[in-house]
């Protein structure tokens, strides 16, 4: 059978086109409800809740040490 | 020291002295077997066979290459011609910026594959090893997705979600350019697209390399060198497309709009959102879920706060490396029987009308939303709806301050810019699940 | 600019000029041969048979996912509940600090896993992908043992050696619950345990995941998700188990005891100690060097001192890597129909017996060798013998100063912790060899 | 706390009750099928017979390990004899500083190779599943080959571009050495080399860890761990092996030679050279470009400047891990059976002929051009051409320095060095092509 | 042939527990042999036989140029 | 038919050291051009059409900031 390209493309644009704004529409509503949910039930303190960076972060460390260490040879050099 | 080799040495000799009876009795002769001698001007001459030169200036009839049939013209000057585009690809990457991190990568890549007689591109070169580990299995582009999501801050989404819309809409783009790949098809004597060719080809629009990377692969692998070009040189190329048309489709007062500061978005707000993308894409769309859900666990891992140690590792060394294998391999695909056909000018015309209609849609969509609302919009801010993460962002934000100085528009145009990426990942896996 | 990218299309365009005479002459029409056309209406209702609202709503009989056979119970409410859980994990990892390295990958790719249509842990899926890559090879569980022996200090065990036996009496846990499954299996109706499954159950006790991840994938692949979150979970949970185990099995006195304190180790002792315990697992059981082999490279690479560029990269950029691909791949077996099987709740309850088997096993055994010698052990670093290193001596030592606030027991609990992680690994050989 | 985990195990469980019913049905008794239930003392004999200690003073006949027949010697005496090889390699890295990024993890890999039962270079141990993704495909040694192009500066060699030519007669170590393997397969009764592996032994002149790792892999597999483990110490051993030839090859007015300070090189001459040599290679020699060409990658992309963060992956994080696994699975091939065989001998005196015949020619080739040109060249960078990159330059510069301690010969030792990488690996490319 | 599941896993228990101990009671005392015999022959000394770490550690340095960089910056502007 | 290995690989040895020589002259000979040609037309200015580096180097950025930050501290600190 005979496909039309540009027909089948067209129907494509408006299969397309809908499910994009449908999902972002629907995204739109439900991130708006959850931030009023959130702004209500938990008001800025859901800080509080997250606990503090496991200390297993060589690499950094690593970083600061050899920042103090260099600190420390400069207030020495003074 | 020197007597520690020597006894080292005598000590192996002895170990090997006691095997050495029992060695393999391969007679001598049967060593080379395989070998024909030559003498000295044969081996010049069949070293001066082997050569490049050689390769090029006398083509073979009949040569496979890459798996493909490789013309004689494609054997000579094609590989000069490619290698030619991609010497301009590193000049613009480096000379003018034009997405360096992923097109120096990629035309160096091209360059390897045009190589005559390597077959470095192919299934036993190291270019085409590396395709098969990580492009034709989705994997590399779904792990960029995956550090691109570390590195993506939803925030300004989340504080205003309505911008999405704007980011629905330069979607346009996508699909308007599948049927722009339908009429040159159909009204074109020399370049055919299949259907799948011109979904493949509309992702261009999406401005978003990995998507546009994940779907040809999946629709059109042999247009896949030409697509990756396309969509990362318009990508870069993104401040000079966009404001001619974002100045053409607004007025001096729309361009003047001042948006309300964005609220304040809380931690557990950032940490809830790619939970609440993946449900979504979940119910509406799963298709979409391999590329919405690479970048909502980067995202998580990063919004989380206690993983900071792989959250860090996705967006540096695992993006970095993967980037250069990605890049290398998708050059592969820049070989000369691939990327020298009439498609590619079809597709690189294409990709043009795709980033303009993708702006376009984007702007319009603002105008259309501020004849509804009260809140108004600077329309600016709907060209940042192509992706391009954060490049159209910052275009937006320079065209509002050419005309008020004291106008950020920065953090408001992140809104339409990553919701950009989610709409053209929605926008993929709707075009994946029609070929299903 | 603009002159320089005409003036390329141009020249590209000349290019492909050349061979568009030579160019594709397949008929139009054959290049969509595959595709039939659709109206609009059954294109919209095609997409919404995609939907995984629909695949969730409308389970079909009969449907084969990740290889196996999946009950429309399991592709509906049962996959919500597998997000659930997976949900819930995200909770204990991020607020209640639950091991999140590994319980975020895990819990995301059992989330992604659970996911219909889209078969992401399917052999295609790129969970799959991962897995068949480094899980079913073994070789992510190696490669974190790399990085964990990279990042492991054996000082303490080689200052005090003896203290290796406490980490010897806690795998009591691992051979205990072997019994527990057997019993499980002989007693109930509903849960069936094959000795394989119970060995692999039985790891959980060593407190180590990358061992019970290997050994599962080699003796019950089937449970290998069920295993790895039990393991993980428990290790989180090291900090609520143990401490009314520990103080319901030793005396006011025997927590008040003082150890003296360890004696200094040269950098040579360090450097021959991996070399060393792989000797002794040579000569004793091969089948546990992989396991300890890959231990016993990365802290040589660590003690040598002369290529920290390796070990670095073992404990940093290549262990976090192979942390989240590890994660996600081994959540990929949360799948509904592999989880929510009643052998799961075995797993879950076995799990709690055999970390408070290990940790009794261990307080006992130093109760048992302050019978035989002067030097007193204090009974809380017994507990640490199950390894979850560092966790469990963090533990002995808090214990210890609740008691007497002056009482540092960390280092010496440090001993028997990483004697543990030796210990699992040999028990862990024992098991695949027997049934080799 | 405790209520979550309860109430989380409830809601597991009912959802576990409504699948339990369809649950499988499979007989309790053949969940063990293949097990046959052993008495405790068959237990026992049965672990005792799967010690490393009974595999090695009770070795069978017939046994196949990693595919190779292995004699009864082998799987004893000589895998003691191949772990205390290792041992002194693991000495001579630390201690005495050989090459330590390489030779302890080949060493580390040869010590896993050799251990009896676990097989773990076999194609199911990681070691040979390692080698498998990185070796065979030669994917490792490019890989290498691009981070030694990141961290290469060719400025030196631009700068004074004549000095290449000391890079190219220290290639006469190469060509020697075939001839040389040559004469030792004629004149001797129990070394047996076909002459690609005598190419492959040649290379070891080259003193290029991965191009004599990619050329044996093609060349001559069998060979390939004695190949790796004398290019790798030899290197090492450059600051003992070269000052004695040199010194014996020069007058004292020679070592005294001061040269003029190398010109500037500009930012733009660095990023035009690897596609410089990229392109001679191309038109030359194409079966050198996977070679070259993941080289000059890497230092494309390291004098591009535009991206930092893909050269920095490369000479850090990729190189390491690579480096990692690459050292690990050539290791592997330092199993018993292939190395304890009398080939090993000669390999190992071959690849010391072949240092001392590059360095001499390096030299020579020096006081040649001093002949023929006005700006006097010190011949004591010659050595430098062997390659070795930077430990050859750093002997010339500390021999030049025992003449005159203000002549400063690094930077210009620095030319030849690097040219004798690019000298190798055309070189390479001339074998490769010779056996295509 | 029926096999009991539970005497199966006892003896398993046997095995693996008296393989464990052997092989860490084996481990004590090659470890305290060993440290006998270093004591003895390199009484503190080892650590002169460890070269300084290879030069080429460039990443370190490179933070460490930073560092200097900064310092050097900072004594400027003051 | 016999082979004579030593004559074999003599041959290698030309063909190999005259293809190794004839690529490095080659390349000296285009090197020279090379920097002739942009010594004439672009006298130390290309150094100009370099653009700075991307902003998107984190890592850097992140040191950076430490440093930054830790000297602050030390500011305050004294
Ligand atoms: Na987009
Ligand atoms: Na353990
Ligand atoms: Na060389």
């Amino acid at each position: 059978m005979e496909i039309n390209l540009i027909a089948e493309t067209l129907k494509f644009l408006v299969l397309g086109m809908s499910t994009v704004f449908m999902f972002l529409v629907l995204m739109v509503l439900v991130l708006n409800l959850q931030s009023k949910i959130i702004r209500k039930f938990f008001p800025h303190k859901e800080e509080v809740s997250i606990p503090k960076r496991p200390i297993a972060q060589k690499g950094n460390l690593a970083v600061i040490a050899a920042i103090a260490a260099s600190l420390q040879s400069y207030k020495k050099s003074k | 020291m020197k007597k520690l080799i020597i006894s080292w040495m005598f000590f192996l000799g002895i170990a090997c002295m006691t095997t050495s009876l029992m060695a393999s009795d391969i007679a001598k002769e049967d060593l080379n077997k395989d070998y024909k001698s030559k003498s000295v001007s044969e081996l010049f001459s069949s070293l001066y066979e082997s050569t490049g030169l050689n390769a090029m200036i006398n083509p073979q009839e009949g040569l496979v290459s890459h798996g493909l049939k490789v013309s004689t013209f494609n054997q000579g000057a094609g590989r000069v011609v490619m290698i030619a585009i991609c010497f301009t690809l590193f000049y613009l990457a480096i000379a003018k910026g034009f997405e360096p991190l992923l097109l120096i990568p990629i035309a160096f890549g091209g360059f390897l594959a045009n190589i005559p007689v390597a077959d470095i591109a192919g299934p036993e070169g190291f270019l085409g090893i590396l395709f098969n580990i990580g492009i034709s299995t989705g994997l590399f582009p779904l792990l960029i997705f995956m550090g691109v999501g570390a590195m993506t801050d939803f925030g300004p989404l989340i504080a205003n979600p309505k911008t999405a819309l704007l980011g629905g809409a330069a979607q346009l783009g996508i699909f308007g350019t599948i049927v722009g790949a339908a009429v040159l098809t159909e009204y074109t004597g020399f370049i055919n697209f299949s259907l799948k060719d011109a979904c493949a080809i509309g992702i261009i629009g999406g401005a978003d390399g990995p998507t546009s990377i994940f779907v040809a692969t999946r629709l059109a692998p042999e247009l896949l060198g030409a697509i990756a070009v396309a969509a990362y040189s318009y990508m870069a190329l993104v401040p000079i497309i966009q404001p001619p048309i974002m100045r053409a489709l607004t007025s001096k007062e729309e361009r003047l709009i001042k948006m309300e500061q964005l609220r304040e978005v809380s931690k557990l707000e950032k940490i809830i959102f790619p939970l609440t993308i993946m449900v979504l894409c979940i119910i509406i769309l799963p298709d979409a879920t391999p590329l919405i859900g690479a970048l909502a666990f980067g995202n998580f891992a990063r919004e989380s706060g206690v993983i900071k140690r792989l959250s860090e590792t996705m967006e540096n060394a695992l993006i970095n490396i993967v980037t250069i294998f990605l890049g290398l391999s998708v050059g592969s695909k820049l070989a000369a029987e691939k990327f020298l056909v009439p498609e590619t000018l079809g597709i690189l015309f294409l990709g043009l009308i795709a980033f303009a209609m993708g702006t376009a849609g984007g702007v319009i969509m603002a105008q259309i939303m501020n004849k509804f609302s009260k809140q108004k919009i600077n329309p600016l801010i709907g060209s940042a709806g192509v992706s391009a993460v954060p490049m159209a962002a910052r275009v937006s934000n320079k065209e509002g301050m050419k005309e008020d100085p004291t106008n950020m528009l920065l953090m408001h145009a992140m809104g339409p810019n990553v919701a950009g990426v989610i709409g053209s990942a929605v926008a993929a896996g709707v075009l994946l699940s029609i070929f299903k």
